[in-house]
């Protein structure tokens, strides 16, 4: 198995006709991704990139050709409608890469997201794979390896760093998900966490982490509770320089909450393997299996 | 996006909310001018993006114009945490004295996803300690953007602060207009400290703090020009506009790396082994000849930067081709800054191949390249 | 409340929707002075709160203006199932005639509790025929409120009702706006049938029907001045300022009940037992001597009224105490209109008595009330 | 048991200085309901009738006193906002009595609690009883008497009628719920129907409906899938004049459904004995017991 995403999940790319939807359909199906439509308003009628035929919704889409999942390529200002739309026409899946959405867009659409069946994963990330079987995002497929390792990360860049060197060590992955780094996300660690726990494929869980928020605090405390499997972890950021500090009511409400430290030590004490360096979650795991 | 004070209540003002009479000054000759239009005792106050204005001397009162020259003289050009003072704002006085001070904000609660109003009647300079050791007394409701803030949650506050019963309507009244504010200017922080209660017996806003998103931005242009240039490192601006999130600060080893979390990494390592980053440097999506140059121009202006550490993955920009726009990159800039490149990722070893070619030391892992770094920097 | 015709089209006109010029006449004198301002072939419609005017007659294309003047005369005073019309709208012709009939609806789903949106290319009289005979060709919509109406569903219903694409920008416009124009004005309903391409290559609404919720009229001042209080029977507009809800019916057995299910529920059991009702009237709460006086002359203003059945439920009011208010008011009335009175509930048993003691005819149950209501009236 | 409400409910009125929250009040606390508590803005920290102590929040008053549900006397165009005051202060439950209400506002304050855990009985009902324990609305407490058949009815004089004749012929009632006749409402039939299914003291169910919508309809469908208990209904309006025809609109959407005949066979159908008039209701219950 794996999460999310398998060979069966049939995508629609929404904005397939922009320079980025139409590269990264390309690669996507390279990789073996089932892209069955394509989106984008007033191209309906015409074929995209391998002949992938393109709708004027996402509901056309849906209906004409059975997609479960859509992966969104459109500009910031648009991303936020885009999201609302996947999940108005029922979409189980909708992943969003877009970066630079307003957080007030993002309020309304998670808040609007809530009350449907639709999982969002991003915005502001790159996207989500099951190695061999699906790829929905810009995750490079060089890359990725199938096997027993689920990976769940803030930050992109990092996230290929950690996985291409767990393949070069050899160990695969059961999916790797980017829940994206943005405050108002459609997906956070714990959803992951849980459907990984669940998941007969993945046999430990890797799950790098950022300064800022409280999303890993509230990981340690879920993995605690309810993670059997072996986590380790990295949290990037110990040294980067205090954010834009939210007048009085940042401090008010974050309190010492938010550094590096603090989410390592919340982490250490539910048991997880924090790793001080990227480096050092390949060697961890190594040395554990 | 950070608005001064007097942007910020001028915001306020369009949405209805008391501010003192006043205005701005660059120098002391328009600051004694504006004294005079407003007659009396005046406050003059530094405009710098910083906090702790009052104990570094940036805000003064002064009893009548000849005297707010000499108190705009004192703080222009003050440095204040590194932000030179370059405006003043001259303020009446609240009308009658002020008989008590609120703290009153609107911001964005990213664990809630909601925007959070906190209220105190212990408002003033002092209300983070409040916060920390008397938490019971401030008040905070939560707005549901979809149904919009309620007159309930403003008698919550204004029951639960003590505010006097005629002032509880006046109270709903003005927070009802920030909320709009900050709703209306996508608003990640709106702040009144304090808020006070006038001698006259209405509430005012004395202090305003207003954090703008900066994804909203492009539907926020009369707020996008409020923005202050002049202040922001040459440096900085040249990033924004080659499209590369560039942060300065203090070490010695410069940074170029591709993915904000990957630069973060980077920074991480190279102190964990003892070195100093000088800079967060985020070159973006692809690594072309140009932008390597332009990134590199930034980070070697820099005259601390004793040596400069590329990271770049290949993942879907391949390792090879990155190589050939690293290579090209410093065959443009004369420099004798020790570079230590680091590529990972697809066709990484193709890529390797070419940085020795070009005489260039290389390292594969990323901790093998801090090590480097900091060695050539020492 | 509904609006006329007219009514709705100036209230689009109003949210930039394009309507047909024109203006409405009370006389045939009236008609033709528009007429001549609209100049060439046009269109006198009746207005009035009902369907099916067309097939009345109630719609004439004319020639000129002294041609508007003869079709006004005919129309003015038309009676439409029992709508006399006082009003017609002379509208210009669709410039450059119709080249397609598009059906255009946003009303409230009661089902779904949201505004759903409803458009078809089958536009015109037909409608509900299309919708019973082919479903398939009514593209529906759903509005979230709480994040309004999005472009993506404007698309759809254009793409799938087979709009050229050179006008889905014009209808996405015309869409949010009649959106727009639903919200603002708490409609219930606003219906655009048809929504014409005219023979220019535009869209323009000919026809228009708009609801208001009546509970929303309070914030909505403009449009309930609208009401057109002189087509409304005097009767309901009596019960209207006494608070009682009333509706007149064919019937000749008179109703007068506290609560709506109980009332209809009276008229059922009537008709059951083979009678008929005059009437639906609840008095609401309380039952006063003043206000079931207002009702009784209510009733008996229907002369087709042979007999009136009185059924109040003594819950919070007690039955003692309506048993002395119906007893007031029939001392008060003079009518040989037999009375049949029905008390349940609370101190039914007292009221009673209150009324046996006033020689007046009562019963216990509400269908033996019926029944010796029904033989009263035969 | 019972549903919904018990001795250990604890009240809140909202709008209790008002004339109906006042003389509704003192009627409640007669008839045994534990009013902790009262609101009205501005009136915080006076006594309302008999003594109950008065806030200015519904969030103080259940921070002060514990309260645990409400009851709604406020004006049409106020009682929105006292709805969505109550869920916001996380109350289980809360009856509004209002009528009137704007169906947008109803809409929104439906979307609004659907995503808290409130449970909104009303508007324009007259509220819930169960005999002998709690009263939270207008339902006269003379006319109710503890037993086992549960009612729920869109009508609130119609039910007066019908518990009337079941209290005098010896039947009590479990608990008693007017759902209110609104087109949006907080608490439909299905929703009762659940909790009398699984309540032990409810050994039949009442059902009262009315012409419009199809709600009873769909309780037909509820009732012939998941509920055991012997149901007797009735539905008023058979001789109503249509209403208001909503344009076109209304006939496209509405069909042929929503008539009294139309609602009774669909009852018969899922095996609910349907009365021709209210006191059939009775008459059937006593025959069948």
């Amino acid at each position: 198995m794996s999460i999310l995403v398998n060979k069966d999940t049939r995508v629609v790319v929404q904005g397939i006709t922009g320079g980025q939807g139409t590269f990264h359909s390309a690669r996507m199906m390279a990789a073996g991704t089932n892209i069955v439509a394509g989106m984008t308003p007033g191209k309906g009628g015409q074929k995209a990139v391998n002949d992938v035929p393109v709708f004027n919704t996402v509901r056309e889409a849906v209906e004409q050709t059975g997609a479960n999942a859509s992966v969104i390529f459109v500009p910031a200002r648009f991303a936020a409608d885009a999201i609302i739309e996947a999940a108005d026409a029922e979409l189980p899946l909708t992943v969003c890469l877009t970066e630079h959405i307003p957080v007030m867009d993002m309020i309304k659409v998670r808040n609007y997201i809530d009350g449907t069946n639709t999982r969002l994963i991003g915005p502001n990330c790159p996207g989500l794979v099951t190695p061999g079987e699906s790829n929905l995002g810009i995750i490079s497929n060089d890359i990725v390896k199938p096997g027993p390792i689920g990976v769940v990360s803030k930050s992109g860049t990092l996230t290929y760093e950690v996985v291409y060197a767990l393949s070069y060590n050899g160990l695969g992955q059961s999916t790797c998900v980017g829940i994206g780094g943005d405050p108002v996300a459609g997906t956070d660690f714990i959803d992951v966490l849980e459907m990984f726990e669940a998941d007969d494929q993945t046999e430990e869980i890797i799950l790098m982490g950022e300064i800022g928020g409280n999303a890993e605090e509230k990981a340690a405390e879920y993995i605690k509770n309810h993670v059997s499997k072996p986590v380790t972890a990295f949290i990037a950021g110990a040294t980067a320089p205090p954010g834009r500090k939210m007048g009085h009511a940042g401090a008010i409400v974050d309190g010492d909450s938010g550094t590096a430290q603090g989410k390592q030590d919340a982490l250490r004490e539910a048991g997880v393997r924090v790793a001080e360096h990227p480096e050092q979650i390949v060697e961890i795991i190594m040395a554990n299996r | 996006m950070n608005l001064y004070e007097y942007q910020a209540k001028r915001l306020f003002a369009k949405y209805g909310i008391p501010i003192p009479q006043g205005d701005v000054a660059k120098t002391p000759e328009e600051a004694k001018a504006v004294a005079e239009k407003l007659g009396g005792r005046v406050i003059v106050k530094s405009q710098v993006h910083t906090g702790g204005r009052g104990k570094a001397g940036g805000v003064k009162l002064a009893d009548d114009a000849a005297d707010a020259a000499a108190k705009a003289k004192e703080i222009l050009g003050l440095d204040i945490k590194g932000h030179v003072t370059r405006t003043v704002l001259i303020d009446e006085l609240a009308p009658g004295g002020i008989e008590q001070e609120i703290y009153l904000a609107i911001l964005i609660d990213r664990a809630a996803k909601k925007p959070m109003i906190m209220a105190s009647y212990e408002g003033g300079m002092d209300i983070e300690e409040v916060a920390a050791t008397q938490p019971e007394k401030i008040f905070k409701v939560w707005v549901d953007p979809s149904v919009g803030l309620k007159g309930y949650q403003a008698t919550y506050i204004a029951s639960g602060m003590g505010l006097p019963k005629e002032l509880w309507k006046e109270f709903g009244k003005l927070l009802a207009n920030l909320y709009t504010c900050f709703m209306g200017s996508d608003a990640e922080l709106a702040e009144i400290n304090p808020l006070v209660i006038t001698g006259e017996g209405h509430l005012m806003a004395l202090d305003g703090k207003v954090t703008i998103d900066d994804s909203a931005l492009y539907r926020q242009p009369e707020l996008a020009a409020m923005e202050d240039k002049e202040v922001i490192p040459a440096s900085e601006l040249k990033a924004a506009e080659a499209g590369v999130s560039f942060i300065q600060l203090d070490g010695n080893i410069g940074c170029m790396v591709n993915g904000a979390g990957l630069a973060m990494t980077t920074m991480d390592i190279i102190q964990l082994f003892g070195g100093s980053p000088a800079n967060f440097l985020d070159i973006g999506g692809g690594a072309d000849a140009a932008k390597v140059t332009t990134a590199l121009e930034i980070i070697l202006s820099d005259p601390k930067v004793k040596a400069v550490l590329i990271n770049i993955f290949g993942g879907i920009t391949r390792g090879d081709e990155v190589a050939k726009g690293i290579v090209a990159a410093l065959d443009a800039i004369d420099t004798d800054v020790p570079m230590i490149l680091r590529l990972a990722g697809t066709n990484a070893k193709e890529g390797l191949e070419i940085l020795a070619g070009a005489n260039l030391p290389t390292a594969e892992t990323l901790s093998d390249a801090a090590r480097k770094a900091i060695a050539a920097a020492a």
